[in-house]
């Protein structure tokens, strides 16, 4: 639908009709998509972050919890690696030892000073805490979903400082690596997101569907439902599940049960709207046409109803994410989401809300970065597909 | 001759596209004169409709007009060069002004939570000096004069109120309300059954000789064309392939292109069947077949020639006549 | 108009069951929060010394009646709430809950509202905009500013402008009245002195939420302006704001206004944490102490269920609006 | 702006009073102007004074005094000075110097009854307290006391025309009405506090004359004098104005109750005084505002140096109290300073703002050591000063030794295991990390600080790190790790994993985290969660907790008079407790819950006796001793190191004493005499 509109009222040429009959709808959003530039920076700011959650373990030169702290480089400043000094030019970039001194004339804070005398070459793949890629932990109730696998083991690191560490966005109090943590935690928050809006489109779609098709009773009855659950604001719905979660459960499980939440908690908005588009959708002529021919109401709906929106949905998800990751940290801020030791995002700024971190320790903010870029580059890439998706895109270059 | 009264010479569009700069209409030349009902016929594809929304500047942001392409209006005897237009001001004259359009679905060319009358009316007051009541009248008066029952009533209706052939006709109604030079209709009837079919092409037909107006009758469908237009010209590919009076071209098609059309006439019975056009694809816009546009598909395509050089327009008889190699060729024989 | 009557009585009495439901659904949250009312309430009476065993805060449970069946309870509350629009007492603070939240509520709803309206009035005319422009550059800009508003979580924000204030002028711009104003009765210079610091949480919220809206409307924009209508409008001469206002932007409308208690549900959502940094003394701050510190059962869920009212009756409102303007939903809904 | 302006008026007033009184040198604890001392530290009766400085003291007062009066509702026209302080004021010394009236106190609060004892304690009197060497009892509301030879009989002596802050006469009926219808009134305070009954026995209370009051105990309990001098509850209440409402006083207390819109007198009662001795719950103002107009006044009449004006959920307002009973030592009324005025900020990272901004004149409550590099590094830009004091309190750990899981109960139960995680834990680390090494690396003891009689050795038993020690340990409990995942499992094979809920109010999430890394190093699985205090209360008292993580610790001075240290569970609702079984085996005399061994019965019966003997005799000594050695040895609590808190006041704010301890034990200042001091701006 959304691409006979397209031929009828672009200005593309008729002729690049035929290119568009053998073209998947998918080709014409990527043509479109690749030539809009802010959505294509966004797009690849994306792909790195994910590729860095992906490869968190290897990247990061130390292990992100308290076991990989490192206690003489506590509240430490990012040490960035040069390739020359007063002392001359090496191939090999390098930081400098440092000494610390703590006294109440320091107000209790390490003071630390380089030794330049003393440089700590960087090498790449050097050996250090061992990891997995593959490590699912899930401890539900009850025995039955239990499992644990463990695969793909390594302790080979990308690089790392010989007779030292190495912090480049720096450490926090108790001396844990905040660009370790970042990496974790990016990747973190991005399964979060994910998982929850995964659940909630699913929901979404089958609710505000069937909903929006059969109108009348269902309707009202299923409004009824969205409207409640929509209607109570998530923070203490989250609270009370929150209650839920048994002490035992592996930060891996509990944040498994937190996306899950946040899916149950996202879907209804996209719901509502998918319904009250269907609403109006449902009275046109080619509905009624394609119900004469006898075909089934998943079938109208699947073929005829939803492409009519398409693009709706895609930027509807595209927004919800980010939305995902923001109550995650929302919560974790107040308390209630995911908290240190885990490595979100959310968890991260929490730290930073401290008015002493604020003051004195602003590498602390590193994490907050890139978390403003993965929103960013989230929305940018859901406007960019969503414009692409669009019979109208075309003329808006 | 009477004067025409729009023509278009060496009409050439191009889009900006993704796929870059692609031609949709190349040195397409035809003029209408009023009363005149000219019908444009080509395969989806060939750029009949977007000649046509040329003529109101309808054409997307993305659309560029060749230096020399002239498009000139002859309006109350002064000649409005329509591509020069810019400001929305000037536009007025073609678009509802001296030019109206009916599209082809009725329901998506209403806004669907405006009342039919207050579209209506919206129209006649930017057009002409009249009061909202006047406007108001001469709408209701329109939709009668369309054939529309209890049109006081249907006035205050939304168009998805209206069944598909009425809203046809409110549709037209709409673009007559402003008593326009041209009307453009592009494929007003495909939307429609057999049967509605025949009574709106028949109401135009009135209304052309009631109003003195031209027509720009743009299908798919020789068969329409032949109940409906005094003047037919053929596109393929975004270029005029051949022209002429109805009877000329239909009885003795030169064109192998226009033959293949007419082998492909559906049957009376069922004007809604698909066409089964000439052999073979149009080809992708981005590869525009050098020569004449057609050899990729031309039964008589001759290796060397129709793939080198642009046929021009050879006169048949008359007005008549259509751009090939071939045509000389038997002409010659 | 008769079946305009009778729709909005159907959405009326709907309003009224969802109310009935979320009301359930807040209840069975207060039931689920960890710890009853009791413990809070013993754990108040012993400030200090006296050793509480697990018989102690069984007895108090009896005592308050948190013995009877869970629905016998409900029942007892949604009474109270709907026909004495009573809530009874706070757990922790002892006090009345209407008493306690008396102005605080209408504060916050206020603020809350404030930030919506800031939200679409910038979203509607950019998001329109940015729909109809052609210059990549103002679109992506315009885009970029509003995003942010998303992007950077609005916590943060807060603590961000507090500490700046607090080096710069040595203000901490929080609280909703200055000290002269506290406690004084409503009156001119003190809604001044109000608006004074209420302007940053408004400010805040509203940009966050601008970043949704303005998402919203331009998607619904170009959907719209996709339409054959409006080309069609075109044709008939219609140019400029006109044709951008009475056709798409009125039709792109429609969805807009119906999801405006959610927006504001969305917002009041946020509304805590903000009012907790800058130490608002509104409900929502309340709401965030009740539930994430004293777990105050009884006063979070007349808190919630308060603020979910006042959004029922925003849907409801905006049902009706809807109606109003898009006669094919009017036909949609009355089947 | 404010403040300035009231200072001015007070130096204008304080040029009268100054001469007036030239006879009586102005003796300050700094400078005591040849004045030898009294009976007591730093403070003379009026008589003492005069003799001992041959001069007469003239009296003067808040010159603001009357607008002060007029701002506390229902309250009387003034008399004058000398019929409002009693024939017998409490002379006592300044720190540093004759301050000047007016300003107004600024204090920063969380909330209603949160974090609000450090602002409290500065208006707060009972009928003695501990002078600032936090070992002698010194007199305040009464004038002296005396014991019997036995520690049976404790008879307090009151002053000549002491008057309540609304001009009525307070008198020794005042104390019977509190003990007698108050504290043991069920009606009032459900279940009598432990501090009010002597070995679970109620005292009596005898009036000997208006004052002189006499309190005969069941059997000896001399701490019963320090718990005056510490605890917030307030031996004496206001019966000329409660007793109208309470039925056995006032047969018409029903009615009365009723004019003003109450059920019962009780309700009134309720209003005013709350349902515990705890002294700033809510005021009629918030409980019931739409009753307040009605009632004789906003709050019940008091003798503490303040009494409140308004009560807010957004904070509240003091003027001083006319009739108070102190004055300095040129016969100048305290308080010096008008007002006090408290507003509620319960988040710390606001409240630490605002300290920094200097936005408050005194805060110590709330304010941990990790706060002290922000508020050190800020005290010239926010002109305040920062004082590190040593707590009392230490961060300590304890398992669940009745936990519902018998298995875990086997283990938690085995002294040797919590021996091996105590020297799992690497306090050196700790500190360096956590307390700025700051701390002083010590094993839990009970007492603190450290009596005399403490051996030397239970100071650091088991709080040396060893790693190798502790593995060896667990391994003889039968910790091994079966499935091969790194981590010790239950002797049965399930794992074991110690999930540590923590809430920040209770012990710092640096700390949880890092004792939780110690532990993994020797082969225990650990969780780390934050919860809420609430949340971690309840799952403590529903006995679901497997470790205990909370402050622990008190001096000698209130052992004496409160056991709850020392008998299962070791402590109240809010402090930190294990052994949930073992309490409720001896509440029930044996009937529910599990039976405690030997050790603990052994150390409720040493504390009951250690406190029916008086402190410092080598009976009481040996008790101790014997105290230490089971709690210490038996490791129910595991210490870390004892760490100092900061303690913040304006510079502005003089007569500030440094004070020994950051702590609640004394009740925060009230060894310090907020009355006197002052606001020089």
């Amino acid at each position: 639908m959304a691409l006979f509109g397209k031929q009828k009222t672009t200005g593309v040429d008729q002729k690049a009709k035929e290119a568009y009959f053998t073209a998947s709808q998918g080709q014409l959003i990527w043509a479109r998509f690749s030539s809009n530039r802010s959505a294509m920076i966004a797009l690849w700011a994306l792909v790195i972050m994910v590729v860095m959650g992906l490869l968190a373990p290897f990247i990061s030169p130390y292990d992100p919890t308290i076991a990989g702290r490192d206690n003489q480089y506590e509240n430490g400043a990012p040490q960035l690696p040069k390739f020359w000094d007063e002392n001359g030019f090496s191939p090999r970039p390098f930081i400098y030892a440092t000494k610390r001194t703590r006294s109440i004339k320091t107000n209790f804070r390490w003071v630390i000073t380089e030794d330049r005398s003393e440089r700590l070459y960087v090498h790449m793949f050097v050996k250090e805490w061992p990891y997995s890629f593959i490590d699912m932990k899930v401890d539900l109730p009850g025995e039955a979903l239990d499992f644990h696998a463990k695969a793909l083991t390594f302790d080979t690191h990308l690089f790392g400082v010989e007779g030292g560490k190495i912090h480049l966005f720096g450490t926090d109090a108790s001396g844990k690596d905040i660009f370790s943590r970042t990496l974790h935690a990016i990747w973190t928050s991005l399964a979060v997101g994910t998982l929850g809006v995964l659940i909630s489109f699913v929901l979404a779609l089958i609710i505000g569907g069937i909903s929006g098709y059969f109108g009348g009773w269902i309707d009202s009855a299923l409004q009824m439902l969205t409207d409640a659950i929509r209607t109570v604001p998530p923070i203490p719905l989250f609270m009370a599940l929150a209650a839920f979660m048994p002490d035992h459960w592996s930060s891996e499980t509990r944040f498994f049960f937190i996306s899950i939440i946040l899916g149950f908690i996202g879907w209804p908005t996209l719901a509502r709207r998918i319904r009250t588009h269907l609403l109006t959708e449902r009275s046109q002529e080619y509905v009624l046409a394609a119900q004469l021919c006898g075909a089934s109401s998943g079938h109208i709906i699947r073929r005829h109803l939803l492409p009519s929106f398409t693009s709706y949905i895609i930027v509807d998800l595209m927004i919800s994410f980010p939305y995902m990751v923001r109550s995650e940290t929302a919560l974790s801020f107040i308390g209630l989401g995911l908290k240190d030791p885990v490595n979100s995002l959310g968890a991260l700024m929490q730290n930073v809300s401290q008015a002493d971190v604020l003051l004195n320790y602003q590498w602390y903010f590193i994490p907050v970065i890139f978390f403003v870029a993965l929103v960013l580059a989230f929305v940018f890439v859901g406007d960019g597909l969503r414009d692409s998706a669009d019979p109208y895109g075309g003329t808006k270059k | 001759m009477t004067e025409p009264l729009i023509s278009a010479r060496d009409l050439t569009i191009r889009f900006h596209t993704d796929e870059g700069l692609i031609t949709a209409v190349e040195k397409v030349n035809f003029d209408i004169a009023p009363g005149e009902v000219l019908g444009l016929v080509g395969e989806s594809g060939s750029g009949k409709s977007v000649t046509a929304k040329a003529l109101m500047q309808l054409n997307a942001g993305n659309t560029v007009y060749d230096s020399e392409s002239r498009i000139t209006l002859r309006a109350d005897g002064a000649d409005v060069d329509v591509l020069s237009l810019r400001r929305p001001k000037e536009m007025m004259v073609i678009r509802g002004g001296a030019i109206s359009m009916i599209f082809q679905e009725p329901m998506a060319s209403f806004a669907p939570a405006i009342t039919v009358g207050d579209q209506m009316v919206e129209q006649l007051m930017l057009h002409s000096s009249m009061t909202k009541v006047q406007a108001k009248d001469h709408s209701i008066h329109m939709l009668e004069r369309v054939g529309i029952p209890e049109a006081g009533r249907r006035f205050d209706q939304y168009a998805f109120e209206f069944s598909g052939g009425m809203r046809q006709r409110a549709m037209i109604a709409m673009a007559l309300s402003t008593k326009p030079k041209l009307l453009i209709a592009d494929e007003p009837t495909t939307a429609l059954d057999v049967t509605i079919q025949a009574q709106v092409i028949d109401l135009m037909k009135e209304l052309v000789d009631e109003f003195h107006m031209a027509i720009l009758f743009i299908t798919h469908d020789l068969g329409v064309i032949a109940q409906t237009a005094d003047n037919v010209a053929v596109m393929y590919l975004g270029r005029v392939v051949e022209h002429g009076p109805v009877r000329d071209v239909i009885r003795n098609a030169a064109h192998p292109y226009t033959q293949g059309l007419l082998n492909a006439l559906p049957n009376l019975e069922n004007l809604d069947s698909p066409l089964t056009p000439v052999a073979g694809d149009i080809p992708s816009p981005l590869e525009r077949p050098s020569g004449c546009v057609f050899h990729t598909r031309c039964p008589v395509f001759m290796e060397g020639k129709c793939d080198r050089d642009v046929p021009t327009m050879i006169n048949q008889s008359g007005d008549h006549a259509a751009a090939c190699f071939a045509v000389v060729n038997q002409g010659g024989a | 108009m008769a079946h305009f009557i009778q729709f909005t009585l159907t959405r009326a009495s709907m309003a009224l069951i969802t109310l009935l439901t979320v009301s359930l659904i807040v209840f069975t949250l207060m039931e689920m929060v960890p710890g009853t009312c009791a413990e809070r309430y013993l754990a108040f009476k012993n400030t200090q010394g006296a050793q509480i065993t697990i018989d102690d805060i069984k007895a108090e449970e009896r005592r308050l009646g948190l013995d009877r069946p869970f629905v016998v309870r409900w029942g007892s509350w949604v009474g109270d709430v709907f026909f004495k629009g009573e809530f009874g007492d706070s757990c922790i603070l002892r006090l009345n809950i209407n008493q306690l939240l008396a102005d605080k509520f209408w504060i916050s709803l206020g603020i809350c509202l404030a930030a919506l309206i800031f939200s679409y009035l910038i979203a509607v005319p950019v998001g329109i905009y940015a729909a109809s422009s052609t210059s990549p550059v103002t679109n992506n800009s315009l885009r970029l500013v509003s995003y942010l508003g998303l992007a950077l979580p609005n916590f943060l924000l807060a603590l961000i402008i507090m500490l700046v204030s607090t080096v710069l002028f040595g203000d901490s711009l929080t609280g909703l009245f200055s000290k002269e104003y506290r406690d004084a009765a409503w009156n001119w210079p003190k809604f001044a002195d109000f608006l004074s610091r209420a302007w940053l949480p408004i400010f805040i919220l509203g940009w966050s939420a601008t970043a949704f809206a303005l998402q919203t409307v331009r998607a619904l924009m170009l959907d719209e302006i996709g339409k054959l209508y409006v080309t069609a409008a075109s044709a008939r001469g219609i140019t400029g704001s006109k044709l951008l206002w009475k056709y798409p932007a009125r039709h792109a409308l429609g969805p807009v206004i119906n999801s405006l208690g959610f927006d504001l549900n969305r917002i009041f959502n946020e509304l805590p944490i903000i009012a907790l940094i800058l130490t608002l003394t509104e409900s929502g701050a309340l709401l965030i102490e009740s539930l994430a510190r004293s777990n105050d059962q009884q006063l979070a869920g007349a808190i919630i269920f308060l603020l979910t009212a006042s959004i029922v009756a925003l849907n409801f409102t905006t049902d009706i609006l809807l109606a109003l303007i898009d006669p094919r939903v009017r036909r949609g809904l009355m089947g | 702006m404010r403040r300035l302006l009231l200072a001015s008026v007070a130096t204008l007033a304080l040029a009268g009073p100054a001469v007036a009184n030239a006879a009586c040198p102005a003796v300050t604890v700094k400078d005591m102007a040849g004045v030898k001392g009294g009976k007591y530290p730093q403070q003379f009766e009026l008589s003492e004074f005069q003799s001992a400085a041959n001069c007469k003291l003239t009296f003067a007062t808040n010159p603001a005094i009357e607008k002060l009066n007029g701002m506390i509702r229902g309250n009387p026209k003034l008399p004058p000075l000398a019929e409002r302080i009693p024939a017998e004021p409490l002379v006592v010394a300044p720190y540093d110097a004759v301050g000047k009236y007016g300003g107004t106190l600024d204090a920063l609060s969380n909330a209603t009854e949160a974090g609000t004892s450090d602002f409290l304690s500065t208006r707060h009197v009972n009928l003695v307290r501990y002078s600032d060497d936090l070992q002698t009892i010194v007199p305040n509301i009464a004038k002296d006391w005396s014991w019997n030879s036995d520690y049976t009989e404790l008879t307090f002596y009151l002053r000549k025309g002491h008057k309540w802050s609304d001009g009525a006469p307070f008198t020794a009926e005042d104390v019977k009405f509190w003990y007698d219808n108050l504290a043991l009134d069920p009606k009032v305070i459900e279940k009598p506090k432990d501090y009010v009954l002597v070995g679970g026995k109620r005292m009596q209370v005898e009036v000997k004359d208006p004052q002189t009051v006499v309190f005969k105990l069941p059997s000896p309990k001399p701490g019963l004098l320090a718990h005056f001098a510490t605890s917030f509850a307030q031996g004496f209440q206001p019966k000329h104005f409660l007793g109208k409402f309470h039925p056995d006083i006032n047969k018409d207390a029903d009615k009365n109750a009723k004019a003003l819109g109450f059920e019962n007198g009780y309700a009134v009662i309720k209003a005013y005084f709350g349902n515990s001795d705890w002294t700033d719950t809510p005021t009629p103002q918030l409980n019931s505002p739409e009753k307040v107009a009605k009632m004789p006044a906003d709050t019940m009449p008091t003798l503490e140096s303040y009494i409140l004006t308004r009560d807010t959920t957004e904070g509240r307002h003091f003027v001083a109290n006319p009739y108070f009973h102190m004055v300095d030592t040129q016969g100048n009324q305290l308080p010096y300073i008008s007002e006090q005025d408290e507003i509620y900020a319960n988040d710390q990272q606001v409240r630490l703002l605002k300290l920094v901004n200097g936005e408050a004149d005194y805060k110590t409550q709330s304010l941990q050591l990790s706060d002290a590099p922000l508020l050190l590094q800020n005290q010239e830009k926010g002109k305040y000063t920062i004082h590190l004091k040593p707590k009392i309190a230490m961060h300590a750990i304890s398992f669940n030794v009745t936990s519902e899981d018998p298995e875990k109960r086997k283990v938690f139960g085995d002294l040797k295991f919590r021996k091996a995680m105590s020297i799992a834990i690497n306090r050196a680390e700790l500190n360096e990390t956590a307390y700025f090494g700051e701390g002083k690396i010590q094993q839990y003891l009970g007492f603190s600080p450290a009596p005399a009689f403490v051996d030397e050795k239970w100071k650091t038993y088991a709080t040396e790190f060893d790693a190798a020690g502790a593995k060896k340990l667990l391994d003889e409990v039968g910790l091994m790790d079966k499935d091969g995942d790194g981590f010790r499992d239950l002797p049965s094979g399930k794992p074991l994993v110690l999930n540590l809920q923590f809430a920040t109010q209770g012990i710092a999430g640096q700390v949880v985290e890092m004792v939780g890394q110690h532990w993994s190093n020797v082969g225990i699985k650990t969780t780390v969660k934050e919860v809420t205090p609430d949340e971690y209360r309840s799952a403590q008292s529903s006995n679901q907790l497997d470790v205990g993580l909370w402050e622990k610790g008190q001096p000698l001075g209130i052992v004496l008079g409160n056991n709850e240290l020392w008998v299962a569970p070791f402590e109240n609702y809010f402090g930190h407790r294990t052994g949930m079984l073992w309490a409720e085996w001896m509440d029930s005399k044996g009937a529910k819950g599990a039976e405690p061994p030997a050790f603990v019965k052994q150390l409720s019966a040493d504390i009951d006796a250690f406190q029916s003997t008086p402190v410092g005799t080598p009976e009481s000594n040996k008790i101790g001793a014997r105290l230490v050695e089971n709690m210490v040895s038996n490791l129910l609590f595991i210490g870390t190191a004892l760490t100092p808190d900061p303690i913040y006041h304006r510079n502005a704010l003089k007569n500030f004493v440094e004070f020994k301890t950051a702590s609640y034990e004394y009740y925060r200042t009230y060894p310090y005499r907020a009355q006197q001091w002052f606001l020089d701006e």
